[in-house]
């Protein structure tokens, strides 16, 4: 009972942190957008052409808005010395830090959410793509959030982390951005897509197993 | 540390102290040079001489022979490097840190090495210099993990936590590995790319079989040596104010 | 086969041999530059050891 | 709690760092009601001995045990708490909010919220965010936070300073009242402590190769 509790609060102390700074929380989302605009204006407004990228513009745009804004996931507490306070909780750090990662997602995955409908709008994708759209989101976005974890895990400790977190996060997401923004690309055009769904959930489940244990041993090694 | 028997852990800790390492290596280095300058030997003239021309690459198959064995040294230097790191983590060997930060370069190499030699078997079979094929993929994706290694221990100074990090990172990349690979093996057959060769390891007559299994193994031995050489490098960098590194210096003078 | 058809490569030699070639470079240095490198770190120590005696 | 038996027991700790040696062969032991002073000069190693202590850090030889365990087998990190350089707080955070995070993640202690913030007087301040405070105040909230949870051992990194005269009185009978319930503190200072009735034990680092 006790180490939900301490899930929750770690959980609701983020999402009150993340509450008070909120000015800081939209910038990933304003990235996402911004970078989705771009291609149009890259590539040419030919409809044909943006609707055929639209699956894959826009989850490339959400892995780089994910990995932008990782690296606040655990840089304050690193800090400020909260980081050391966990780490001499009477709960294991693993579960503490899937309640940040939890609180993360809700606050960085979630809105990519909620505004991915506007961008499939911009970029001219079938209507027939949008739920499974919202569904490779739902799978994927926690996925982002867990895995640039350990990444973020690594690289705290680090003065300029932001150049070698990409380099070590962008890899480990190219399976989750192969099968997402195909399943968006078969709905398109009207494929099923039940087996992508189901390896994301595999990816997803086996993701939220495996995760936290990596992620709190770097973190212990950052602390160091 | 209570799993294993005292006698076990007694020897890995004997094994792994370092002047005893440092001597083990000394001792170990020249046979497998030898070892590898013969099985090297074989491999050229089976695979460069003797072998017959592919029907239908001609002899720009004979690539296969670098190509090939290099792709597999990279995979297999990458899964020694978790296993490294999976020792260093559990045992706080500090041998196990030394082996898989040496490995790191020459894993990076040979990823590059198949990376281009198989862009260049590819010019004259595809026109191209790079086709989006599953193992090119792949095998770039596989760079990045050691390059990624590769970054990471030399951004973090304490080399010890340093070490820890990139322990955590190849055992990460590991599970990845298998998942990466076929999910582009999946989004190239999707996408009805091209592959290298025919591959069919059955379908390979023993004359060309032969040679690319002997420069597989030799490229092994090569691997043998260089990371006893590198990590000898690495202990006595790490250790340079011990006793017996003084020693040694003493000795060598 | 003569030795000119065999570096001819049945018309593939740049291909083969710049594989061939490159490997070679490539795996020459990694396995030369631990030994210079420790060769010159030995001697680094020695000089910083006899420094220190006197 | 046997008040006779050392809690806490350094066998042969060394450490390094950047190949450097910091200290080696380093003994202690520390009863109930003991207070342990780490003196020695800047980067004698001080901090690196507390962060071992703390768990942060491996020590490169020797062991730690609490009683009569290795510290990694033993109930020893449910039962010490830490205040480091760092305060541990959020800033954007209200007192009590990070108070009440603190016990949401370690077990509670003697004293509520209420009578912690009373005893290190901050008392009033519940809803101030802690980046209203000042350098003072907010270390006396971490201070707060080792009132609020379950330990017997405190280990305090520098905690005098930024403190006026009052705060450092403060935490000496903060100390006094946890030493006298069979509690536990190492700290380390540059100030000398005026703490004379204490059973205080010192250690200098420069000292310890």
């Amino acid at each position: 009972m006790s180490l939900t509790s301490a899930f929750l609060a770690i959980v609701r102390r983020d999402l009150l942190l993340a509450f008070r700074r909120r000015a800081e929380m939209a910038n990933p989302l304003f990235f996402f957008v911004l970078v989705v605009t771009l291609f149009p204006l890259a590539v040419g407004a030919q409809p044909n052409l943006l609707q055929t990228m639209a699956p894959g513009v826009i989850w490339v745009s959400a892995l780089l808005a994910a990995l932008l804004s990782l690296d606040g996931m655990f840089r304050s507490d690193f800090e400020d010395g909260s980081l050391e306070q966990m780490l001499l909780s009477r709960h294991s750090l693993s579960i503490l830090v899937l309640g940040k990662i939890f609180a993360h997602w809700l606050v960085t995955g979630v809105p990519l959410m909620l505004i991915a409908p506007l961008l499939a709008l911009f970029l001219g994708l079938q209507d027939t793509a949008m739920s499974t759209l919202w569904l490779t989101l739902l799978l994927g976005t926690p996925m982002l959030s867990l895995i640039g974890a350990i990444g973020v895990a690594l690289t705290v400790g680090l003065r300029r982390g932001g150049m070698i977190l990409s380099l070590l996060v962008l890899p480990l997401y190219i399976p989750l951005l192969i099968f997402a923004s195909n399943a968006v690309e078969r709905a398109a055009s009207g494929l099923p897509v039940t087996a992508q769904l189901n390896i994301l959930l595999a990816m997803l489940s086996l993701a939220v197993v495996l995760t936290p244990w990596p992620t709190a041993a770097a973190l212990k090694m950052s602390v160091n | 540390m209570s799993i294993i028997p005292a006698a076990v852990s007694r020897f890995f800790h004997r094994t792994a102290s370092s002047p005893h390492f440092y001597a083990l290596a000394d001792r170990f280095i020249p046979w497998l040079l030898v070892i590898f300058l013969v099985l090297l030997g074989f491999g050229l003239y089976g695979g460069l001489y003797q072998a017959p021309a592919d029907y239908q690459q001609g002899e720009s198959y004979r690539i296969i022979y670098i190509h090939v064995p290099a792709a597999w040294m990279s995979l297999f230097i990458y899964v020694l490097m978790a296993i490294m790191g999976a020792i260093a983590l559990i045992w706080h060997m500090k041998l196990a840190e030394v082996m898989l930060i040496s490995s790191a370069p020459i894993g990076a190499a040979f990823t590059f090495i198949a990376l281009v030699t198989g862009s260049l078997w590819g010019k004259p079979m595809w026109g191209t210099w790079w086709v989006w094929d599953a193992r090119l993929t792949s095998e770039l994706i596989l760079l990045f993990l050691y390059l990624g290694i590769i970054s990471l221990y030399g951004a973090i100074e304490d080399k010890r936590s340093a070490a820890r990090a990139v322990s955590i990172l190849a055992l990460v990349g590991v599970v990845n590995i298998p998942i990466i690979h076929y999910s582009v093996q999946w989004w190239n057959t999707l996408h009805q790319g091209p592959t290298v060769g025919k591959m069919g390891k059955s379908s390979m007559h023993p004359s060309m079989l032969v040679p690319l299994l002997e420069m597989a193994m030799a490229f092994k031995f090569y691997y043998g040596v260089v990371v006893l050489q590198t990590a000898k490098l690495e202990l006595l960098k790490r250790e340079s104010t011990a006793q017996w590194v003084k020693n040694l210096t003493e000795t060598s003078e | 086969m003569t030795l000119e058809e065999f570096l001819y490569m049945g018309g593939y030699a740049f291909y083969v041999w710049t594989s061939y070639g490159l490997t070679t470079v490539i795996l020459l240095y990694y396995i030369l530059a631990p030994v210079v490198q420790r060769k010159q770190l030995l001697r680094q120590l020695a000089l910083k050891q006899k420094r220190g005696q006197r | 709690m046997d008040l006779s038996r050392p809690a806490l027991t350094a066998k042969n700790l060394s450490c390094s760092r950047d190949e450097r040696l910091l200290f080696s062969g380093l003994n202690f032991e520390l009863l109930p009601g003991q207070l342990l002073l780490l003196e020695g000069s800047n980067g004698s190693g001080k901090t690196s001995l507390l962060r071992i202590l703390c768990g942060f850090r491996d020590a490169d030889e020797g062991e730690l045990l609490w009683r009569g365990e290795a510290i990694g087998d033993s109930d020893y990190f449910s039962e010490m708490a830490y205040v480091g350089h760092a305060d541990g707080s959020k800033r954007e955070l209200s007192v009590a909010e990070n108070l009440r995070f603190a016990l949401a993640i370690n077990s509670p202690g003697h004293y509520s919220i209420d009578q912690a913030l009373q005893k290190v007087r901050l008392s009033g301040f519940d809803d101030n965010p802690v980046q209203t405070l000042s350098a003072g105040q907010k270390r006396r909230l971490s201070l707060a936070r080792l009132l609020i949870t379950h330990n017997h051992l405190w280990i305090l990194d520098e905690p005098f300073t930024s403190l006026d005269k009052g705060g450092v009185e403060l935490i000496e009978n903060l100390m006094i009242d946890h030493t006298k319930q069979g509690g536990m503190v190492i700290l380390t200072s540059h100030q000398d402590l005026s703490l004379q009735h204490l059973d205080l034990q010192r250690i200098h680092l420069d000292t310890c190769h």
